[in-house]
């Protein structure tokens, strides 16, 4: 095994149109692991299993179980053990089954991944793609609910990708592969059965440019992953109330695609972000930030967030909703972007603890 | 290095009908657990529990066997797949139930669900769904217990996935260094979800390994009651005579898939056959009738007492309330009273 | 032991006029040691080594090693322990050696510390303390230079405070302690030996509110933890040219203090925020966030931030000094909110990247 | 178990001149270390090296006896305390010496310091500052040999304290499971800073405890670098033939500080002078006089060949440029060029 592509190019399985977020991932992992030999699969039951949200399915069989590698529950050491593969040349794609339990490995992805190229004055490029599932909504409670990636853009080193499209979840692994440095993948759990038509000649896609999704001229939604089909619900209902909404996507959490969310927002003079982590420290409030760096002038209004409330996400499932964000929550803010009060404004205030300190 | 295998319990021959009796009540309470998880699964169909559920149908020995080692007083630490350990504390079903049904009088508020049950009174401290998040925990809550000489035992159970974790690893020679008083239980049911137990430990014998801590440590037949609560009560001892932490490794077995999501196909039919053949509630149960400590009439009754508890827990479930929405940031942290002690 | 202060409080010892910030802190342990018997100390090398860094030094003497707990190389082991202890009762001072390490231990602050109280409905509520050392500055490279946290002040559930001051440090434990909930401790690396005046009754003090370190009306500086020094002395830069700054010390990072920082700006209508974090996803983006919210109408010019270049920091003296915020950095930034442009602006421009992708 | 005490190496009489000579590059590899630390420790003094700096005086047997063992296809993952490693490997002093300057031309360009030398053409891959953080790098350099067939050794040095941490563990287990071509020595200095062995492991014998996982473990004599050199060739040998993950526990002992910072409060001076008389460098030096291999001759000029070595490295670090401040950004990410494969 010397060189990139050593195997001849297979013709890539025919696209079916129709398919699942599920499938154009284990497309995308087929493909992969069929043109690079230098390719292989590592995680806690990717094989045997098929993977805990079924991603890998049959990949075992067809692939073998060297490159569709069952690893222990040790998270720190097959993340590490993915790092040190990918300084020998290989192009490991290491699965944490979620994000919730990447924070064992968190010392090898900041430490290690993100660190070394730099701490080896360029030396050591780790050409890893480590991808987990993360997000809420599924009653999965406190410990299995947590939404990091933007969390995770805050590390310097990294790519963090948050496909949230059918053709994101076929097209992203393959740029990402080709990327010399670490990209963390992050899979909505909403999205896996999410069906659609993929175009049967969706190629490689940019990984350096965030996605309008719908165009508008009122207001700018600015969201990713898990939160793309709230806010294209979002905007829906905003369009019938005669308001128009740009809805980005961003798509690349790390480096943000300051032009084309810049852009739009000098469009539409308004901004509201959403985004399914901690509104604390959210990825929302670095957007909303660089927003007021950048754009001070042109905005008619102040950026609007919409996050999570900031609570360990709770398993019943009134309670979860709730603290998720919303369709609704979301239109009453692009509401009050344009000012327009929103009709039953009870959303936020629902949110303010009663008897707990701001938390 | 004292690594024994446990022989099956001894039974002396003394007042019969106290024995039967107590034999009684260990069928009850794993039966109880049985029963109560089946009814779980049609709640579950029926989309009234929902989020992960892991069923611990087949391993009620260990749960109930391990509880006759403890007090009141000891503690308990457990994993997602705790109905069973959950129920034999004491927590009562309804408890449980309203809690899978995500209500306010669940043992977590509703909060926690299938996964995280907690009760603070019986010292029950949940319901941990990080493998292996607990062990630490437990090492705490007997940190304490050493550090302010109460004489009590933190168990703390775990599966045979977790032995891969390191925090496994650091909790035991935290837990052996300091002469904890732990009563470590690992689960070995062969299985890490689908990952069979030789294809994620280099060495299998998982009691000889921790015994490389220094601990004492026991392999039991975990699929006999007797043999369980034997051993436990043997290394329970231990734990308070200030010997410092136990492991027990417990042979036991799923007889259900891992989770309601898995659909199992990477054991062998005939393995899960093979096992079943040892089911530990009926096997105590045949026991019993064969040696006319269980009628079947006596058999009907226990099972529909528990049906009937477990009716009414379904029952108050059912009609319990929610947490109001406007609550959803209460516990987040203490209330502002609480700050000032 | 039954019930808090079951000793009779011991006077506490005089209190030096001349200390420093590591001796403050010692002084702060050893009250907590005297005065409540539930409360140990537990970490690598905190007895027989005296701390990694001092603040322990002589403690293992006077309370023994049962109090004073050295603790393996173990870092989620004894961070839960911690958690467990707390639980039952105790009050543990958890010292990680510095942040760096306690991405090893994040599990466990993050899925138990944080989220217990929650997931249990109330029952289980952790009194722990975790002290932690922080920051850059010392040529330590990147696996001992993080500045994390703004980053833990992302989680729900803990409170993080950043004692800047000889009187936070002696101050802030005691409250901390007091704390139903976990509490974080950052002390920066660069503060252990500033010496200074503590007054002999620094007294218990508030952890929920920020401080005005120095009055100002032209401009705020919104800074905490090892930053302060600089923004003080960019103050006085400032004021030299005319430009009056007021300094608001953070000092409690979760949950912040937003009526002090808002009262500020609304009456300086500026901002500068300044966080050795790295930029994208820092606290100074919440704070710059939280600004625009609520006070969008009051600033007459973008939040500044001034924060650490986003990039593994490099031993290399002037590579370290350049990727943190310093006192021209800041007073540049604080130029721009006024309007003045800044003699040599050459400060900002330097950390584009050159051959490097944004990272 | 497989668990061997190893002995003394077996000196086969052959040849001496050409053992005499391997004899003296042993003593010269381990005094270029010690020559180049103790020059590093004036320099530290005098502020040209900064941030924080661990010596390996003392220890010089293990680096110089493990690499004997090594070819240039093997890789090397080190730690913070990895000067001796790193010269060891042969990463010239000129490039260690100006990465302690913080200079370009150091073998980091400056970015890494003492605690991160990296040498990707030697295949020295650094330089971990996070004590067991380079255990899991190893296991996946070791991994990518496996797949690809490259019958290579991967090489991890650790130290006792890290044999606390989860990572050290869930390594092992990886690696003996996986059967990974992977060398891992333990520098047993019986030391993690200020914490002695036994009140960090609850068992002291590291190498019975590796032996747990199903690895080839010995225990060897670090302060004697024959003992060392043997154990390693016969280690890596295993390894290259396919047995899978070999572990050594070094016996050795640092004779200074843990890091520049350390007062050494926490040991006692009899222990230190104790070990110092089993000083490995003056050892080798001591036998290699008394059976007429080494004239006082020979070793002034090796000795001042050294002393040249290192001054010109200390002469080229002073001279060396300082990456550009504009440079800062560089190396976060890879160049653009790079990542269109
Ligand atoms: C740290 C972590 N990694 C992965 C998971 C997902 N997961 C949940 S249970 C499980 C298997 C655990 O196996 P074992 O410890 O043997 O317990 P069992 O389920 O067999 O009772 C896995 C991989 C998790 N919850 N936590
Ligand atoms: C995860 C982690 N915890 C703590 C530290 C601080 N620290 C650096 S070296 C050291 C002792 C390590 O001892 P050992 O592994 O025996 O190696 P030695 O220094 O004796 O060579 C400690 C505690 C660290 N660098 N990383
Ligand atoms: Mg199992
Ligand atoms: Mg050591």
């Amino acid at each position: 095994m010397t060189a990139t592509h050593t195997r001849p190019a297979e013709p890539a399985a025919p696209l079916d149109r129709k398919t699942t977020y599920r499938e154009a991932m284990r497309e995308a992992l087929r493909e992969a692991l069929r043109t690079d030999e230098r390719v292989f699969l590592m995680g806690e039951d990717v094989g045997r299993y098929g993977g805990c949200f079924g991603v890998s399915l049959g990949l075992l069989e067809e692939f073998g179980p060297e490159r569709i590698r069952d690893a222990p529950l040790s998270e720190s050491a097959f993340v590490g053990a993915g790092i040190g593969a990918a300084l020998a040349g290989m192009r490991p794609i290491v699965e944490i089954m979620t994000v919730n339990f990447s924070l064992l490995a968190l010392d090898q992805i900041l430490n290690n991944a993100a660190t070394l190229l730099h701490m080896s004055g360029g030396q050591l490029p780790v050409p890893i793609v480590i991808r987990m599932t993360t997000g809420a909504g599924r009653q999965l409670a406190a410990q299995h609910s947590h939404s990091l990636e933007g969390w995770y853009a805050h590390i310097p080193g990294v790519r963090v990708l948050a496909p949230a499209t059918l053709t994101d979840a076929r097209c992203m692994l393959a740029p990402a592969l080709a990327d010399p440095d670490p990209v963390l993948i992050f899979e909505h759990g909403s999205l896996y059965n999410v069906s659609g038509d993929l175009a049967a000649d969706a190629g490689p896609v940019e990984i350096d440019r965030a996605a309008i999704r719908r165009p508008g001229t009122d207001v700018s939604l600015i969201t990713y992953g898990g939160s793309l089909p709230k806010a294209l619900a979002a905007a829906d209902d905003l369009a019938s109330g005669g308001i128009s909404a740009e809805v980005v996507d961003l798509r690349t959490l790390r480096p943000l695609d300051d032009a084309t969310i810049g852009d739009s927002v000098a469009r539409t003079h308004r901004a509201v972000v959403v985004d399914e982590g901690w509104r604390t420290g959210s990825l929302a409030a670095e957007i909303s930030a660089r927003l007021t760096e950048r754009h001070f002038y042109d905005l008619d209004a102040p950026v609007e967030r919409v996050c999570s409330a900031e609570v360990p996400i709770p398993y019943a499932h009134r309670l979860e909703a709730a603290a998720l964000p919303q369709v609704d929550g979301i239109v009453a803010a692009a509401r009050r972007t344009v000012g327009e009060p929103f009709p039953s404004g009870a959303c936020e205030a629902q949110r303010r603890p009663v008897t707990g300190r701001p938390g | 290095m004292s690594t024994t295998r446990t022989p099956r319990a001894p039974r002396t021959a003394s007042r019969p009908s106290r024995e039967a009796a107590h034999r009684l009540a260990l069928l009850e309470s794993m039966l109880r657990v049985r029963r109560f998880e089946e009814r779980c699964v049609e709640l579950y169909s029926a989309a009234r529990i929902r989020g992960f559920m892991h069923l611990y149908i087949g391993e009620e020995a260990v749960a109930v066997g391990v509880n006759e080692a403890l007090t009141d007083d000891d503690a308990v630490v457990s994993t997602y797949r705790e109905h069973g350990h959950a129920l034999a504390r004491g927590v009562p079903a309804e408890a449980i139930m309203a809690e899978m049904f995500g209500k306010v009088t669940g043992c977590s508020r509703g909060r926690g669900g299938s996964m995280h049950l907690f009760d603070a009174d019986r010292r029950f401290y949940g319901g941990n769904a990080i493998v292996g998040g607990g062990l630490p925990l437990a090492a705490g809550l007997a940190l304490a217990d050493r550090m302010t000489g109460r004489n009590r035992v933190t168990c703390c159970f775990f599966g045979d996935g977790a032995f891969a974790e390191g925090e496994f690893h650091e909790t035991a020679n935290l837990a052996a260094l300091w002469g904890l008083p732990l009563l470590l239980v690992c689960e070995n049911n062969l299985y890490a979800m689908g990952t069979a137990l030789a294809r994620h430990q280099a060495q299998t014998d998982l009691a000889l390994r921790a015994a490389g801590y220094g601990m004492v440590s026991w392999a039991v037949d975990g699929m006999d009651v007797f043999a369980v609560e034997d051993a436990s009560r043997r290394a329970a001892e231990g734990v308070r005579a200030g010997t410092g932490p136990h492991f027990l490794e417990m042979h036991t077995y799923r007889f259900r898939a891992h989770s309601m999501y898995d659909s199992d196909r990477y054991r062998d039919k005939a393995e899960i056959e093979h096992w079943k053949e040892r089911d530990p509630v009926e096997g105590l149960a045949r026991r019993m009738r064969e040696a006319n400590e269980l009628t079947d009439k006596a058999r009907t009754a226990l099972e529909d007492r528990l049906a009937a508890e477990i009716d009414r827990a379904v029952e108050a479930a059912e009609q319990a309330p929610e947490e109001p929405v406007e609550d959803l940031l209460t516990y987040v942290t203490s209330p502002v009273e609480a700050s000032r002690p």
